[in-house]
């Protein structure tokens, strides 16, 4: 066991001494965070509602508990990195710089939304932007995202990869194979674990034979960090660090952001494997509010301002969910074979070039 | 008899059969107290415990060789794999060892376990959540394949699946949980590897399963409209085929249209039609005829996913071209 | 024009795009010091060194799904998984990943990434190392199906993969590996999509691609003594399908044998089966006839594995009772 | 990372103090384990010469220089017990009881041999006897030993299972699963890692972000324990210990076995990617030359009765391959269909009930 441990501890050493933290943040930044992690919580309540009226059709996960996480993540990042998402993803893509209309419109199977309609809540992706996408399959992503960090490191152009991913896709065994790939090759790549207990109605407790998902790291000879994804800036400090490493060629981090999940897994879902207290207690402990309230403490912004902005995400989302609903138009069903193949297309007896 | 729903209908068997031998249990993602995705296993949990009927990690190559091992050793594990598109990931468990440890073994061991999926478009959850990949399976030796279209069916097959030595696929169509039939509560079992002729005609046989055997019915009805007499053949279990159900009606009528929810290229039902070309080529009077999901990965959209999957009246259309 | 093997041919085109193209990398199980367990990236890691021949852990899901995020970035891997029974492993990141991407995406990514692997039975190394499972890809939507038959083919081909933008499956058999043929030095590729008629004939047609092809050639041979033409089309990609040239022939013979050493229910030849069915049904003469593996997991015994799969005087004695 | 560590090292702590070590061993157990070995290694070292000869067909994995892993291991266990083995299978085979006649048949695909010729050398299994199969998968008996460990646990009879694999395999998704899957269910396995340095010509070094697989234990909550799998006792008791905790339903261990592969990972394989020093050193350290000085110097047996067990291990294997070679058939071809379903049977048109 010896020289992992050793391994990733002294890399864990070294790098606490020698990274530079993030770096001091503008007011303006940091209003611009909280105003992120509005919207998300926004987009998903307004989400919630469209699914329960029965307008959205689909699956959609929804990212209400867990926005300091991709916000904290992505404001560490440069246009030209990448990341990976998830069936959960709507705050990746937001975070990530993704707009709220377009966003919607793909829930809602529009024309007009991301993906023109063709992959929904579980299939956002936005490439010229850096983010490569959602997926419907737990745990699809992670090997993606080595491959990019793969990528990252061929190009020589100090690019990183954050792959975001659950708790329960840390038992999948792609997880296994990629975070050992990337120890083994020092990709560039950050595997950021969204811990929120659960993997639908799992605990943790249950599927999971360690408490921490960070234990793993040392299973790949990689730094295994926990950080409290319920706080923002917490968040970035981590994500900021391991950034910070992996440019220097000082290979992957798992970093487990500790955090929970609002909603039931599905509209249906009566969430009778948890309890009222445990939901209570997470509550207690809202990334925004938490952010919020240290705004004004430090006096970065006044309550007023904070409500005003509260006022100003209402409007952005009532004004997606116009582009969404009404003045989009759902593919016209002639599209349905274009873009299978690139240079080919469906003619009357199979395939053909074009 | 009772109405029941075709999740009961599931539930009800794997209860029945876990009471009947203990060496029967559940296994797969969230089967305990959430009951399963689609409910199939609910209730179960609070009957029989969390040993029984066991909560998985998202694992489901573990899942899938685990069944493997429990019953090589003596249980009749039914696993659940949430998504039939989560197979996937369990292809090496289910089709290298699950269905060739037998054979391989000389015979010397059984593997009597049931894999249970769901699959199948028609709820906008887009191209990992909507297949329908029987065709695979159908192509790997050692496994039987079999998929009911309704309630009476479901619980029947599933009995038999459940104690049969083999090891059984069995795939459930989302958008049929939630339907009604009728289900005798006294034991029965359908018998693997026989077609039901649903619907009896003389023009055109549209040979079929899952969700399309109920939409093959509503097809009937419009061709009679028609004035076309359809003979709709469920074929239920893919393996074994019922060659001589199938071969029966196409000598009486001469055409066969084919439909099916997976993408087109090599659908599992162009086996069918091939078997139909092998020992019934001289009973047709016109090509047959196959009507399948477009060979695209399901879009979402829900103009563009109904565009892709066939529909009663496409069914319907597609006979009524054969005929005429 | 030089006489090279076809792993010779393997290599050369790997070696000649990654001159060509700084982009393209070729990343697998003991493709480095070793040259590939079957030696087709024979002395490539010597020339371009361990970064771009890449030796990977025994992670087949990850060499799949590294291969397409690398590809989404940019690249053009060549990811070689060892044995075509080991896919089983990687399906999900092949097919629902790789496969998908671009379609789910609104057709706003590329997949640039060909899939090497190596298939087929003759070496005696039983049911987890001799499989044909090209009919699954041939199901999957998004991606090509390419297998060559010989060294002049292999070499254009590959290049042909690599140089599309689609993701492609590249199928090669371990009986070929070393068979010579007159390859030319100077760039040419053969392109995806074009079945090539080896032998002409008229009495029937014989498709079938990798292994097969060679096979029915020699089956061609025998049938002429008999004085029987047979026509042989080695498909060479079983997508895209050139139905043009299958129809062509079939028109002409009215016979059609398909071959394959896959397992045979549902194999990869039922789909050209199907669509000569649909749009050639008034050309034949007779109902068409495979010969295929046994739908066994293939044995490894000598006897039993000779028995599994087709030889070439069982195709030429199929052939004779079809026309017969 | 706390819990789980801890929880390791706790498990770690209370078994050396409570579980008693492998029991004191009579003489003729001993010479049994010697002879064992040396039956291992004369049966591949015939396997390589028929294989040169080309008399034998297909692949075979040889088992030499880690014979005293298979046999240590083996010695522990009880008949109502389980085995998983791999690719590289005779040994874990032979040291469980299996008989060199039959097992030489079916390497050499007879009708005599434990499958019929069907299985040859990736896949003998005698089910019978607690040996639940090699496999060509590499990784891919791991979920299997896993399942047979919850039967074992359904049944309550005390029962274990010894899940044999590589270093290699130990990289593949289904060794996460399994063991996070016996982590969180306490199975009784034992997970015996092979660590031969290599996956055919890929060293551990370059594959591996670890150096030591016993590492990984803590990533499921379970021991992770290293022996030396060049000593036939060292083993026994390791893995003593972790089948003592797993009947005591003190659930999984991952035991990593350091050993070597004195072949090349085929006939052919020029063993390019390691030197002639690393294979001396490692030659040097021979499992039965070791353990047979020991016995001598044990007193346990002379020299004399050594060099007679190689003479009648010699006589063992000649007997083994005229039973094969000369005195087995081939099946016949008629029963290629045999076997593959109960209870149908291929017919005409397809599958018939029988
Ligand atoms: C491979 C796979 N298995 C199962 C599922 C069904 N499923 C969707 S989300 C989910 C839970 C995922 O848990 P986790 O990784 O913790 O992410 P979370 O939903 O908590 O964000 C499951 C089981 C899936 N989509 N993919
Ligand atoms: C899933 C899979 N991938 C690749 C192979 C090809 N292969 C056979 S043995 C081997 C090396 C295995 O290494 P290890 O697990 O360390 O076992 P060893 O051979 O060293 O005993 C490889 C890559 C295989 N059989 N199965
Ligand atoms: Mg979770
Ligand atoms: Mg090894």
């Amino acid at each position: 066991m010896a020289r992992a441990t050793k391994k990733a501890k002294r890399s864990r050493k070294k790098t606490a001494a020698k990274t530079p933290a993030a770096r001091a943040l503008k007011r303006e930044e940091k209003v611009h965070f909280l105003h992120q992690m509005m919207q998300i919580r926004a987009f998903e309540d307004k989400v919630f509602e469209l699914l329960a009226r029965d307008v959205l059709k689909g699956a959609s996960h929804v990212y209400a508990g867990q926005e300091a996480i991709a916000v904290g993540a992505c404001s560490v990042i440069e246009p030209t990195d990448y990341i990976t998402s998830t069936h959960r993803g709507h705050g990746h893509c937001l975070a990530r710089g993704g707009e709220l209309d377009r966003m919607l419109a793909e829930l809602c199977g529009k024309a007009t939304g991301y993906c023109k309609g063709r992959g929904g809540s579980m299939h956002i992706a936005d490439t010229s932007a850096g983010n490569l996408g959602a997926t419907g399959i737990v745990g699809g992503n992670i090997p993606v995202a080595t491959g990019a960090g793969l990528a990252c490191k061929f190009n020589g152009r100090n690019q990183v990869v954050l792959c975001f991913f659950g708790d329960g896709a840390s038992n999948n065994g792609t997880f296994h194979e990629s975070l050992n790939m990337a120890g083994a090759w020092q990709l560039p790549v950050v595997y950021i674990c969204e811990n929120n207990l659960y993997g639908m109605s799992v605990s943790t407790d249950v599927a999971c034979s360690v408490k921490d998902i960070a234990t793993r790291g040392v299973a790949y000879g990689m730094p295994g960090e926990i950080a409290d994804g319920m706080k923002v800036l917490e968040v970035r400090e981590a994500v900021a660090r391991a950034v910070a490493r992996a440019r220097e060629g000082g290979g992957p981090t798992l970093l487990e952001c500790k955090a929970y999940r609002y909603r039931g897994h599905s509209r249906s879902d009566p969430r009778k494997y948890r309890t009222r207290e445990e939901e209570d207690h997470w509550h207690s402990r809202d990334p925004i509010e938490q952010f919020s309230n240290l705004l004004v403490k430090t006096r970065a912004m006044t309550r007023k301002q904070v409500a005003d902005l509260h006022v100003q995400v209402e409007l952005e989302i009532a004004a997606a969910e116009k582009f969404a609903l009404e003045e989009s138009e759902y593919p016209d069903p002639s599209e349905l074979h274009d873009d299978v193949y690139v240079g080919w297309k469906k003619g009357p007896m199979g395939l053909e070039k074009v | 008899m009772a109405e029941v729903t075709f999740w009961q209908a599931i539930r009800d068997a794997l209860r029945d059969e876990m009471l009947r031998d203990e060496k029967v249990f559940v296994m797969g993602e969230d089967v305990g107290i959430y009951g399963g995705a689609y409910g199939a296993t609910r209730d179960l949990w609070e009957e029989f415990g969390s040993e029984r009927v066991r909560d998985t990690a998202i694992s489901e190559a573990a899942i899938a060789g685990a069944a493997v091992g429990a019953a090589m050793c003596g249980y009749r594990p039914v696993a659940e794999i949430m998504y039939m598109d989560f197979l996937t990931i369990a292809m090496d468990q289910f089709v290298n060892q699950g269905g060739k440890n037998r054979y391989m073994f000389g015979g010397k061991t059984t593997v009597p376990m049931v894999l249970r999926t769901q699959g199948g478009a028609g709820r906008c959850i887009a191209a990992q959540h909507s297949q329908s990949l029987e065709a695979w399976f159908v192509h790997a030796p050692g496994v039987f394949v079999v998929s009911p279209s309704n309630p009476y069916d479901a619980k029947g097959l599933l009995k038999a699946s459940i104690r049969d030595d083999n090891p059984v696929r069995f795939f459930e169509h989302k958008m049929i949980y939630g339907m009604k039939g009728e289900v005798p509560e006294e034991d029965y079992v359908v018998p693997l590897g026989r077609a039901n002729v649903t619907h009896e005609g003389d023009d055109v046989t549209i040979v079929i399963y899952s969700m399309m055997a109920n939409l093959a019915l509503e097809a009937a009805g419009i061709l009679e409209q028609d004035g076309i007499s359809a003979e709709v053949i469920d074929l239920r279990s893919l393996k074994p085929l019922d060659v001589d159900t199938i071969l029966r009606s196409v000598r009486k009528t001469g055409r066969v249209l084919l439909a099916s929810e997976g993408c087109e290229n090599n659908n599992a039902v162009t086996e069918v039609a091939m078997r139909i070309n092998e020992h019934g080529f001289d009973y047709l009077d016109a090509p047959m005829k196959r009507i399948c999901a477009a060979d695209v990965p399901i879009p979402m959209s829900p103009t563009l996913e109904d565009a892709c999957i066939p529909t009663a009246p496409r069914i319907a259309e597609a006979a009524k071209e054969l005929v005429g």
